[in-house]
Formats: structure tokens, C-alpha cells, sequence
């Protein structure tokens, strides 16, 4: 395993430390393993708090700051965190506002927010969650735990925290984040395993000249396994399902191409060179774009893209001041 | 021996879960590497570990043993396998807060507590390919045992046998529930990781009642 | 080969156009492979062109816009790009006010946009030179053809475009360039070779448990191949000859964690925790850290550190607004 | 055959050249991979191909076709190796603008001139481990083959034989220019990838004149 470690068991803790050392913006209470601002929460200003498994940097820690996350719950590497650190971090947010959980659809971080949205409200703390469950590859949710959450996950966080920071109260803000959640739609592509550092080896192996289509963002397996394809192909495999899944013309959008951590930045514009003539063509109305390593599954060569459908005023949010370590802009 | 359980066969039993999925720590996270995410063995590792540093103090009841136990894991897992083995630990205690004796009806009740709470939170059922694959045929067998007279060590025995098949009944089902569901027809062909560490759960309880016996 | 790619011969070209479809503020010449800011360089600002093989992005491209550079000429992969594309920016450029060259010290880089300056001295345009030269793993720079130029390249180019955007005239601009370029020094390592597209292979092989210390930005070997270290000791040996490079006690310093394009912000956060620490024993006072992949060898597994020394000036532009899809604030 | 060269032996020269680089175009990434960046096969490939395309109008004089030859390179190879190549023909042109006939002395000085520029331009001297411990030492042999009355394909054999000996003896070398110089030590024990290419051009030049016999 070649990477930047001492212990594997001490990845996260020594991360955060880093995370602190890095960002003066950003408190890090390194006992519960979340990430906040350096400032509390403006008193009536509604807190938005997500979490996960460690792994997918920026995501989560990376999108706390003004626009944008209040803070963020740190699991181990791909394993959501506990109802303790969500519950740590949704205390330290709340201003009395009120806090929406941002959650991705997977049945460890559901059960776990849901754990800690119990004890919140227990605490007299005002919950509400949203839950992404944005990824197409999934075809057959209604008879299984749904699709997983990806992409449209930054998207939510970035457009729902500008609206939080304008002062709109809970109510506002989740029925913003469900449109948002309801707007966004994902398909990844991997063309290697990751390797998790406790493991020590790669999930699973890949002859070189097959990958993986429909992969999350946790190394596991995608939905298929097929011959390596060109990155022209390869964008159709990403643009189709999600067209198709849409159904009717897609208007406005505001489009996400995340690398998964080992995949270098000329290789993602060159896939998003074949992925825009490919949007057009289906009608997408592109007016947003933002490329690079967003949302990852730690080494992972691969790539995820993810169309949010977006109206004037989530356009509006989007372009709303963010300064965070992984979005900054406009302040 | 007598049919009574003490206290401390049940952290016994803790005690041996945790050697268990230490040996098979590196074998729970192949098999979570097939068909998710590569954790189920560090998880339970990391969380048994944090629950063992927990019982340097004796505790003074099932009931409050299986609290901590419960806390625990859900403060020290996370993923899916926190919340869930969380819950089981935590609605047991309570069905066990009246026991007296602690016997094999007491702890089947217990027992079928605990794996109602899996359910009620998971929401899986018997064929999803999850634990409540290995959980609840154990619960059936445990109860039948134990209506035909078994002691609590035999209804254990029973209860892991059960658990075992379950366990293996899992590989050729296509997964339901939990990240192996995003596999769809591809997690077809393995084991699912939670069903064996439920296996391995079952089969710590038999070996401990059977050393207490 | 596992990578975005359609024939290896079209990356660059390929990857231009993923540019230019996701980036409407930039503005991408294809035929001279350029890219510009979309608006013309105002009257009488100084432009600053860059450029260099690609491979390395964001660099320069990523760094083409309002408070960096006015453009950069890129070339084949791991290629210097040829006088004439370098000329092409050089006289788009061009506002009559001037214009300065940003050239890393590698022998192709020197050539061409030497070869570039005299054709647009030729063509009356004034140009003034920088060549970044801060690698300190290179140690017999005397007898040879010197220091290799990496990551001070990226701070110098925010910090002079910023003086640039202020309307300081050329003598001014390229004077704090120099300054920049001798304020910096720079340490990698790598931790895998990368794969060039056309060569289709890994550049080096390296045996699972060894690495390598003191590598550039262009997937050769590096000084020493050394067993494979933790963390914590990979960090001392990027410190360490840093420091002793800067012989004197460093002041207030800017420093750049750069992930070489295969690495994972978690890793390159758990390297930073590490890595602060030694800075502050060693009396560096840490003013801005950068943390991400800024300047890349394709996909090659590794990380660089850049230092540079910065007085209140360069930080005071260092601060100052940039808009650029690699580096974004204040705007 | 005469001792006079003619355009069109010289056109045959570069396309028997850029046939050579294409045929050792991996040979020459793979050397380049040992010592630098894995590119020197690609960026000779790229510019002679795109020499060659502007040769379909054949050049009027020697002067003519080195001068769009030293351009395209330039214009199309980059790194290290365009300027300098470039460079060489772009020198070479000018040394044959009045020499008539084109005989082994007026060649030889259009090396020299040519070679003297990739001096002026990179700085490199013998030892260095780059094309110049190629090119200087086929530059003498030229010269010492011409005052000994050698017709111009016997001195290209000459050029050719020299230029591969001064390729081998890069192997032991430190490199000190180029990007092969970073590597300090670790740059002796093999040979240089722009030596290599440029023994391909002496023996494509002794291939071209020998053919025109
Ligand atoms: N809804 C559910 N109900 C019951 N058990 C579940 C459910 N979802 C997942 N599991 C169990 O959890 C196991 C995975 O645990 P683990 O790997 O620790 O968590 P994660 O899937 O979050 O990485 C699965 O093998 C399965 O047995
Ligand atoms: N200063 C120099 N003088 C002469 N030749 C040089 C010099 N620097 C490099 N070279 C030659 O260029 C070759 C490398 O060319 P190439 O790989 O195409 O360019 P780059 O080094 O920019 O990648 C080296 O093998 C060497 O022969
Ligand atoms: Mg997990
Ligand atoms: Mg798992
Ligand atoms: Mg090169
Ligand atoms: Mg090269």
C-alpha cells in the first residue's frame, strides 16, 4: 500500500490534525472528530451539518465555512460516523435556528443520523434532514435501500448553505434542500480499485483492461463490469442514464464532474470535453460547471458526474459568496 | 452447572465475540470487500475493542452490561453495523431487567427483543442477505430449543448451527439491503459480511454457556 | 493504460476543449493551444504569460484569469510548448504595457520562451524574463543546468499577477517576480511513477515497498530511491532540506502542500499534520498554506512541498482578489 | 554518381530520418524513461511527421528545405530537443546558400555551423551527456574524412560510425545538462536518448547518400 501514513488506524485523527493546521478558519474538535467554523453560528441563522465516511475529501470538512456547511461529522474511512459525533457536531452548530442533517443515502449514515436527529430533538435541539439519493446507476430502489447519494450532495450543501446564510428559517431551508436533492442526478465510472488504508490492498482487483460502471464512492463494485472503454464512450456511459432518468428535457443545469481521487485533472477535462457536445445534445442547458476532485472515494481512478436541474433562484445561491477550503468564491 | 446464566458468562460471551472477530477481522472485511465497502471487520474490531476497555468494571447486571455493550457500538462503530448491533445489545438488557433466574426462555426473549429492534431500524427481512439472514433462523431455533426443554448452552449450540446455515444461505441470494444492494445482481455468489459476524456472535454465546456449563 | 484518454495523441488537444467548454471566462486559441482570459488585457496592465508542459494542471491553464495570468501556452505532455505558441500568448496578451514571462529552469522551458522572447522582441513587444528555479533536491546546481522550477511557480504567479492587476509597470513586476522566485524553495516525493499517455507505461518502476525522494514535476526518477517511509519520516525529509536550504531562520512564509495528481487530499492532509509541526520547530512562521493539487505529474502518487519566504507585501497580494478555475477569492 | 549532393538526396535524408525515429520511436521514449521524462520518442516523431508534410512541394535548395525543416521543428517538437534541432538546421541552411557544388567540404562546414549552433543554444559541452557527444565527435570524423578527399556519402559513414561511439560513451556518464542532470549519480549507466536520436540522423544522412550513389 503506497501511501502518505503512519498507523492505518490513525489516518482519520491525523488527518483532522492537519485539517487543523491548515485551515485557521476551521475549528476541529478532535475528541468527536468534526469539523467547524472558527465562529459559531450567527444567533438565528439556521446550521447545516453533514457527515460520512472519511475518504471522500473534500467532502464533507472541505465545505464548512461562510455559504456553505456549519460543520461536518468525520467517520472512519468509508464508514459513517456515530450518532455521538453527529449529535457533538449538531449541538456545537445549532444557534437555536435549528439544524437541517444533510445525509447521503446509505443505510449507515440513515441509521446514524436518524439516531442523532433523535437525540438532538431529545436535547430541545429543531431537526430536520434531507437525504440524497442521487445516483442512476441504481436502477431497481424501490426493492432495495434506494439509490446511494453522490454528487448532488456538494451541490445541495453549496446553493442550501447560501439560503441558510440569508437568514430563511428551517422549514425554508429543507423544503430547499429536498428540491435540490429531487433535481440531481449521478452516475460514476471507475477504472481502478481504492484502497482503503486499514485494509491495506486494493477492494477489489481490475485486469487492466476492464472497469468498473455505476460505481459509488466507497470502492465497492459498480453495477457492471465491461471492457475499458475511450473516454468517448465512456461519457456516454455517464451522460445516458442520467438523461434517460430524467425523462423529459432537462432545462437549466448546473453540472459536477468530480475526479475520485486518482484520477489527474487533464484526464477529467478531457472526459468533460466529450461529456459537454454530449449534454447539449440532449437538451441540457449547461450553466454552471465546476471540475476537479469534489467528491472521491480515496485513490480511486475514476470519475462521477452529476447534473442538478436548477431554477433562478438555486443559480442565485450557487453564485452566492462561499468561502470554504474546497469552494471559495465571491468573498 | 445450573440454567441459570450470571452475569458473567454474559461478558464472557462479549469477551469472546471480540476474540472471535479479531481472528476473523481480515476474513470480515474480504467478505465486505466482495459486495461493499471494506470495513465490516475494522468496524466491529474497533467497537468490540472500545466495549471490552469498557468492562475493567465489573457490571453489576445483564441489564446494565448490555447498555454498555449497546452504547458502545453505536458511539464507537458506525456504518450500518453500529446502529444495528447497537440496537440489539440495547433492547436486550431491558427484556433481561426482570429475569430471574436468567434462563434459556429469559434469554431467547431477550434474544428476540434484540433482533426486533435490527428489524425495526434496518428494516430488512429473512432473504435480504443481511444479518437478520443469520439472526433470525438463530432466534427460531433458540425458541424451539428452549420449548423442548434445552439448557441455555444447548440452545446456544442450536441458535450458532442455525445462525451458521443462515450465514451460508446467504451467498447465492442478490442483496436487498445495505450497500451490497447497489450490486444489484452482482452480489449474487458471497457471503454476506454481517450475517457471519452474526454467526460469530451466536457462536460466542455457545462457546462461553458451554464453558460455564 | 488506465486513463481518460481517446488516442493518446489527441490528450492536449482533448483536453483543451474540456477547458474551454467548462470555463466561460477563459478563452482557448486551439490551433496555437493558448489559453487566454476571455476579456482582452486591459490597457496598460502588464500581462504575464506562463506555460509549460502538460500534465501538470491546474498549472498554468488553471491559473489563466483575474489576478494571475493573462495566459499560458501549453504543451505536448511533459513537453515545453514551441516559440511559436508562446509567442502566439505572448502577443495576445499584450496590451502595449508589456509583457513577463514566467518560465520554470528546465532546459526545454529556458529555449523555447527564449526563442519566443527574441520573436516578440522582433515584433516589438517588450518582454522581461523570471525562471523559477527552487527545487533544492537538486544539489549540484553549479555545474549543471540547475535548479528545476515547481511549486514557487504557482505562488509567484499569484502574487506578481496580483501586483499586475494593480497597474505596476513592468520593471515593477518582473523585479517582484525575482524576488518571489528567489524567496522559494520546493522538496517531492513520489510515492509510484505516473504513466505519460503516449509512452502508454509507467515512466519508472518502483518495487511496492520503496520510493522516490526528490523527484520534479515530470515523472522522472528523483534523487534517491529509498525504502518506503511513514508519514511522519517522508515529512522530515522534505522539512529538513528545505530548511537547510533557507540557511538562516525563516520568516513569515507561504507554503504549498501540493499533491502531485495521484494522491488524495486525506493523505496529503495526514502528511501536512506532520509537516507543520517541523515547520514550526524549525522556526518557520506560517502565514498561508495551500493545500491541494496545484502542481501535478499526471497521476503519479506523491506530493510536493513549496516555502516561500514572504514579507508583508507578498502577502498583502497573496491576499488579494484572484478569479481563476485553480485558485478562486476575494472576488 | 558525382561528389555533388543534391535537395532531393537531402529531402531523402530527413525522410530515411524521420523513417528511423518512427521505427526507434519506443527505443528512444524508453531511453528518455530511464533518465528523463518519456518523451523524446513522441516529440521527434511529432516533429518529423510534420516535416515531412511540408515537404510535399519539394524544396528549390538545400537552403530552402533546411530552413522549413529547422521551422517545423521549432514550431512543432518543443521540450529540449525542437530548439535544438531546430536550431542545427536552421544554422545548416544558411552555410549552403552559396555552395555549389554541395560537396563533402561545403556539408561538413554546414554541420559545423549548424552544430556550433545547438552549442550556442544549450550550452552543453563533450562529456555532458547530451546530442552534442554525438554530434561533435561525428563532426570530426567529417571533417578529417573530407581533407582525406572522402566523397560525401564515405564521410557520413565516417559520421555515423563516430556519432554511435560517442552515443555509447554517454553510458558511463554524469549527466550535467538536460533534464537527465537532475538525476545526479543516478544518470551514469545509460545512454543519452538525444545522443541516440542523433546518431539516427548521421546514419540516415549515410544511408540517404549512399542510396544516391
Ligand atoms: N438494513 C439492514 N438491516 C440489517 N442489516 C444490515 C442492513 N444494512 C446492512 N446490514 C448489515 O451490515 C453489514 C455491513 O456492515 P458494515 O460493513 O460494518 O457497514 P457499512 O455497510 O456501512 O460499511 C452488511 O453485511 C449487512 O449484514
Ligand atoms: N543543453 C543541452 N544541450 C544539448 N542537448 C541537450 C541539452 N539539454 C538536453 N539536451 C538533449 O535533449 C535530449 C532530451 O530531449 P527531449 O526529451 O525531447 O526534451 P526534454 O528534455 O525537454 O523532455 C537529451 O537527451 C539531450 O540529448
Ligand atoms: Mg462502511
Ligand atoms: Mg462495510
Ligand atoms: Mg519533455
Ligand atoms: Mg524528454
Amino acid at each position: 500500500m503506497k501511501k502518505f501514513v503512519n498507523d492505518p488506524a490513525d489516518v482519520l485523527a491525523e488527518a483532522l490534525r492537519g485539517i487543523q493546521a491548515a485551515h485557521p478558519d476551521l475549528r476541529v474538535d478532535a475528541e468527536n472528530r468534526v469539523i467547524l467554523r472558527a465562529e459559531p453560528t450567527r444567533a438565528g441563522k439556521v446550521a447545516l451539518v453533514s457527515g460520512g465516511g472519511s475518504g471522500h475529501e473534500p467532502m464533507h470538512g472541505g465545505f464548512v465555512g461562510r455559504g456553505m456547511l456549519d460543520a461536518a461529522a468525520a467517520g472512519e474511512v468509508f464508514t459513517s460516523p456515530t450518532p455521538d459525533q453527529v449529535l457533538a457536531a449538531t449541538q456545537a452548530a445549532d444557534s437555536g435556528a435549528g439544524v437541517l442533517h444533510i445525509v447521503k443515502n446509505y443505510t449507515g449514515d440513515v441509521l446514524n443520523f436518524e439516531m442523532a436527529a433523535e437525540l438532538a430533538a431529545a436535547e430541545g435541539v429543531q431537526v430536520e434532514s434531507v437525504v440524497v439519493a442521487d445516483d442512476v446507476a441504481v436502477t431497481d430502489s424501490t426493492w432495495t435501500a434506494g439509490r446511494r447519494g453522490t454528487g448532488t450532495t456538494v451541490i445541495l450543501e453549496k446553493i442550501v448553505g447560501a439560503l441558510a446564510e440569508e437568514g430563511a428559517d428551517l422549514a425554508a431551508v429543507a423544503a430547499l434542500a429536498r428540491r435540490v436533492s429531487e433535481a440531481g442526478r449521478s452516475m460514476g465510472v471507475a477504472l481502478t480499485s481504492c484502497t482503503v488504508p486499514a485494509a491495506g490492498r486494493p477492494t477489489f482487483e481490475l485486469p487492466d483492461d476492464e472497469m468498473e460502471v455505476g460505481v459509488g464512492i466507497h470502492g465497492e463494485p459498480g453495477r457492471s463490469r465491461v471492457k475499458l472503454a475511450s473516454a468517448r464512450e465512456i461519457a456516454k456511459l455517464m451522460v445516458d442514464p442520467i438523461v434517460h432518468d430524467f425523462g423529459d428535457a432537462v432545462g437549466p443545469a448546473i453540472v459536477l464532474l468530480s475526479g475520485l481521487g486518482g484520477t489527474p485533472l487533464i484526464e477529467q477535462y478531457l472526459l468533460y470535453g466529450e461529456i459537454a457536445p454530449l449534454l447539449a445534445d440532449a437538451g441540457v442547458d449547461v450553466q454552471r460547471v465546476l471540475i476537479g476532485d469534489y467528491i472521491t472515494s480515496l485513490d480511486m481512478a475514476g470519475a462521477s458526474l452529476t447534473v442538478v436541474e436548477a431554477d433562478d433562484e438555486m443559480l442565485r445561491l450557487w453564485d452566492a459568496p462561499v468561502v470554504t477550503p474546497g469552494l471559495r468564491w465571491g468573498a | 452447572m445450573s440454567a441459570a446464566v450470571t452475569t458473567s458468562d454474559l461478558v464472557a460471551w462479549i469477551r469472546a465475540f471480540r476474540d472471535a472477530v479479531h481472528q476473523q477481522k481480515d476474513e470480515l472485511t474480504r467478505l465486505d470487500s466482495e459486495i461493499g465497502d471494506a470495513d465490516h471487520g475494522s468496524n466491529m474490531a474497533r467497537g468490540l475493542d472500545a466495549v471490552i476497555a469498557k468492562l475493567d468494571v465489573a457490571p453489576a447486571s445483564p441489564t446494565e452490561l448490555f447498555k454498555t455493550v449497546g452504547m458502545t457500538l453505536v458511539s464507537t462503530v458506525g456504518g450500518a453495523s453500529g446502529p444495528l448491533y447497537g440496537t440489539l445489545f440495547l433492547r436486550m438488557g431491558p427484556a433481561l431487567a426482570e429475569a430471574d433466574p436468567v434462563d434459556a426462555a429469559a434469554l431467547g426473549a431477550a434474544l428476540r427483543a434484540g433482533v426486533e429492534g435490527v428489524i425495526a431500524r434496518g428494516k430488512a427481512e429473512v432473504g435480504d442477505k443481511t444479518m437478520i439472514d443469520a439472526l433470525s433462523p438463530a432466534l427460531e431455533a433458540w425458541d424451539s430449543a428452549a420449548r423442548d426443554g434445552a439448557s441455555p448452552a444447548a440452545a446456544a449450540g442450536a441458535a450458532a448451527e442455525a445462525a451458521a446455515r443462515g450465514r451460508d444461505a446467504t451467498e447465492p441470494l442478490v442483496a436487498r439491503k445495505g450497500r451490497a444492494s447497489y450490486l444489484g445482481e452482482r452480489s449474487a455468489g458471497h457471503l454476506d459480511p454481517g450475517a457471519a459476524s452474526a454467526t460469530l456472535l451466536l457462536e460466542a454465546l455457545r462457546d462461553a454457556l458451554a464453558a460455564a456449563e
